[in-house]
């Protein structure tokens, strides 16, 4: 046990320092550095004026503010379709619960693009969807490339990060605490409410991390279904990266984003566990 | 099965897994519904009734506890629901956190108490709501040994004084023996004898009552034509009875405390080998060969108890023969 | 619970009829219509030749056989790296776990984009490993676009879908086991292999169906670091439909990943099965 | 603590939980290491020796089965690690089967087994590689209180058969004294006493083991001058004692079962009245109340026990007391 223990820590500090504290290191040191033109594009020095203008450009903090919106609403989305589907899996037999799991989540894992080309299809305004609204007299609306659009595609993309750490915290739950309170003269929903809801505190909140850090970061679904009003925080990083080639600059912006990823669910659990949500 | 229980009876469910005693229970609690038949409380049939509009409350073996909650919160729980009012409620969690004794704790979080002290919240919990029927399942099985007598003192005292009609299950004979008023021994989904402790413990209606109340003695035999004696093969011998039992096969049971090393007159003499002695603090158990196959166990205070040699008579009257039919 | 119960099944019902069978009904009836240069591009029918052609087409079957070929490389990967990274947090003390696991994670669910350019930065040919080696003396070589590189790429996006599953099938090995294993006289490397490894067959097989499924469509990293040789059939899925518009084509292509990504592991799960390593 | 257990013995850990028996255990077993202290193993020091180097089983509570792995190939572990050739182990395991009573059983999986199966597996598993000693940590604590009696026979007997040491942890009084070689009673980390259960029990060391060896009496007095009397304030009453004691405060225990009913001349005599009585099938104990706090408990054989009504005489003879140190 002790080897073996002595061996995991060992591997486990090694893992962190090669694969997280490392590349953070290097991503703030770029971000501290100049650009230049040079292979790569920057020469390492102590200057902290890109991430000054990282935090203070208004084009940049519009972009991290609608990356932030967007991904709470995914997050708020994700939550209110996925908790439903975990506690309808949890409640099954035991032993359907995993094929159930695996059933209900391949359609999220298989042919991603696929599933978001048909969103196009439906929703583009030559799409099926204005195709019945014509022939129902009604005007064709715009529909790809807005707001919605975005979130359909985002919340249909994130769900599985919701449903499984929310289930697996829901297939712990011991059955007798929900026996006991409709022994105690709880109805379902009342026992729902004051027992399972508040036990499952945990597995919401590992669910909102897992969905919303990503979400914040996410380029492709906003690239696709979001148009180009759709100026997301990964879509600028990204442009600042390869076509003005600011290494500096997009190092920053990454800086600005992890450290806003981080610290806001880390707020918005303070306010959970000081307000007593939380088991 | 036909099971009346009566109202502010101590009535305990005493059973081996598998005995039915836990379903019944459950049925009683609304958590399994019936095949057939009807479960009737104070007139009112439960047979449909979710189990959370029955005025019948449990105490899970487990606790249960909601481990969100606090004690008082806990206790509060069945209140609440019954839509008894805050100030109501507050009160009423006073009293009883007085009456489990355990003022002062009501602030605390269940994983911070004792097994016995949840054991008590989960007691308390149930009594809450003032049920007309409190379940009890396994209450003390969690309990130490040393601690389980005195809380089966304190849960009759306390039933004693409610007047609330319990229904305890147990697999323990010793805890349904001291805490019973009457006692259900259930075996396979069936109740094998009810009757108060007393009756099942002295007069158990069959042999596997007889095995369960620790009756270690059992010899299958042939009543004879006089009805007043029986033929018991393993013992090669005869065995006298008390009452006239009907003539054919039959078993007869004798308890091993009711069996003396020593002749006494009137009464039954075997003649045996001693081959072990098992001591147990209190008593000594004696196991005694008689013939190839046959053990008669004999059990006597430890203080003073001799230590045997040799071939030794044992005597016991007619009247500790418990017969059953085959 | 009855009425919560039925509730949930019927939800979940509707959600797999929603969400899964009838976009692949869609997409299996797009996959048997003929292609038309209306609105969408197709007629209905009933026309297997789409997908007689997509199973048959020598450049379809390489590009199928590339990505299933790259899934299982990512998949044996992930699994190298994954299952000791998921003991080491396994073996921890229970509380400072879910920390690790975050910690753990958190760079690969942070900044996608970011990391996989540093990767490029790293990779590229004048790239940083390139200039060490050309420092010290050496021939540059080619890094970026080959077929390392893409697998790299993979293992790095894919690790946390292995790691996940695998920490909560160890994590709820009752460690009285291992040493009930000590206590008979096997060393700790001993009780890993007899009891730890096969008891833990459950979540590989979990985080293997995570990784490998979603990894077979896979087709933003393939373009970034696996470059133009990097047929895989998500790309060509891609062309088909935005290029080529021959949406029944497209079609037929996704439903036939859609087979090869059901049938492949079920079929090495008998295997493995009846070999007895599952639990 | 010192302690030394001999060869071929049935040492009995007895204890409440939080006694540190189960510490003790593991301490053996190699799964903690002892802050201080030496362990040693027919001579040789098992300090620093890790679990699987140890010539020492472990029965553990739960079995601890190894669920993806057949009962044959659960008991062929240890001697496989061990390094016995694989026919050799095989005729081991039916040997094992065979001691324990699962012949055929092997190609089950443990999930397939009850309880009491698995428990018998669990112990041929510790004995598989024949260790100098085998650790039992509360094996009989799973099981149902019918299955317990026997299988604890069964287990004393297997030992006595094999010769093995065995060190056995176990919360239950009876279980300790029906079993045991010798018992050592645990109590905080320490050893409150080492005996025969005889010792332990007719001449507890001190009030602890007294109280956990189920002696109900226990009061606080003071010796006189003489030493041979001792005041008991609760009682209001003088308590002559069998032999000289040291003058001062002490504290006196009287077995309940020790106590008559009735005027027996030469013995302590007191008065009270009787206030309930508890059946428990074999005996009834009655709880007789004396001046304003005083309660003695008197056990008597329920069979021919007389009703109790007004005030009663207890007697008990003086070398019944057991005077402890305050």
């Amino acid at each position: 046990m002790t080897f073996s223990r002595g061996l995991s820590l060992g591997l486990s500090w090694l893992w962190l320092a090669l694969f997280s504290i490392l590349p953070l290191s290097i991503v703030l040191a770029i971000a501290l550095a100049r650009p230049a033109d040079t292979v790569p594009p920057f020469s390492f020095g102590f200057d902290p004026g890109n991430l000054a203008a990282a935090a203070s450009d208004p084009l940049y903090r519009a972009a991290l503010w609608l990356s932030l919106r967007t991904a709470a609403i995914t997050t708020v989305g994700c939550l209110l379709i996925g908790y439903p589907m975990a506690l309808a899996i949890a409640l099954m037999p035991e032993r359907c619960r995993a094929t159930l799991l695996l059933a209900m989540m391949l359609p999220f894992w298989t042919g991603f693009l696929m599933r978001i080309n048909a969103w196009i299809g439906m929703l583009r305004d030559d799409g099926w969807i204005n195709g019945a609204l014509v022939l129902l007299g009604f005007a064709p609306a715009r529909l790809l490339y807005t707001g919605a659009a975005l979130w359909i595609g985002m919340i249909y993309t994130y769900l599985p990060f919701m449903v499984l750490p929310v289930y697996a915290r829901l297939a712990k739950l011991d059955p007798l605490l929900l026996e006991a309170a409709a022994d105690l003269g709880a109805s379902p929903l009342r026992a729902f409410l004051r027992v399972t809801l508040p036990l499952s505190v945990p597995g919401i909140a590992a669910g909102v991390a897992l969905v919303f850090i990503p979400a914040t970061g996410e380029f492709v679904i906003p690239d696709l279904l979001g148009g180009p009003g759709a100026r997301l925080i990964g879509r600028v990083l990204w442009e600042e990266f390869f076509n003005n080639r600011d290494w500096p600059m997009a190092a920053s912006l990454a800086m600005l984003l992890l450290a806003s990823m981080v610290l806001l669910p880390l707020a918005a659990w303070r306010i959970l566990v000081r307000r007593g949500f939380a088991v | 099965m036909d099971l009346t229980v009566h109202r502010g009876e101590l009535f305990v469910l005493l059973g081996g897994s598998g005995s039915g005693k836990t379903t019944l229970l459950r049925a009683i609690g609304g958590f399994v519904r019936p095949d057939a038949g009807a479960i009737v409380l104070n007139g009112a049939d439960l047979g449909r009734m979710p189990p959370h509009r029955r005025p019948v409350n449990t105490v899970f073996q487990s606790g249960a506890l909601f481990p969100h909650l606090s004690v008082a919160a806990n206790i509060a729980f069945g209140p609440r629901q019954r839509g008894m009012k805050r100030t109501a409620v507050a009160a009423r969690v006073e009293e009883l956190l007085a009456l489990v004794r355990l003022e002062g704790f009501g602030g605390r979080r269940p994983s911070e108490l004792s097994g016995g002290q949840q054991q008590r919240v989960a007691l308390a919990r149930g009594l809450a709501a003032e049920p007309s029927l409190l379940l009890l399942d396994e209450p003390l099985a969690a309990l130490d040994r040393g601690l389980r007598a005195d809380t089966a003192a304190e849960l009759v005292a306390l039933q004693k004084r409610l007047g609330t009609t319990f229904i305890l299950v147990t697999h323990d004979q010793n805890e349904a023996l001291t805490m019973a008023d009457r006692i259900g021994v259930m075996r396979a989904g069936r109740m094998a004898q009810v009757g108060t402790p007393r009756e099942v413990f002295e007069t158990p209606a069959n042999r596997f009552v007889a095995e369960f109340m620790g009756v270690t003695n059992l010899w299958k035999g042939t009543v004879g034509g006089d009805g007043m004696t029986m033929d018991v093969p393993l013992l090669s011998a005869a065995i006298r009875l008390a009452a006239p039992t009907a003539a054919g096969p039959a078993a007869v049971g004798v308890r091993a405390e009711r069996i003396r090393i020593g002749a006494v007159s009137g009464g039954n003499q075997l003649r045996g080998v001693p081959e072990r002695s098992v001591y147990s603090g209190e008593t000594v158990t004696h196991a005694i060969r008689l013939g190839q196959n046959g053990i008669v166990f004999v059990t006597e205070p430890a203080h003073g108890a001799a230590h045997l040699d040799g071939e030794v008579t044992l005597s016991f009257p007619p009247s500790a023969c418990l017969v059953f039919p085959r």
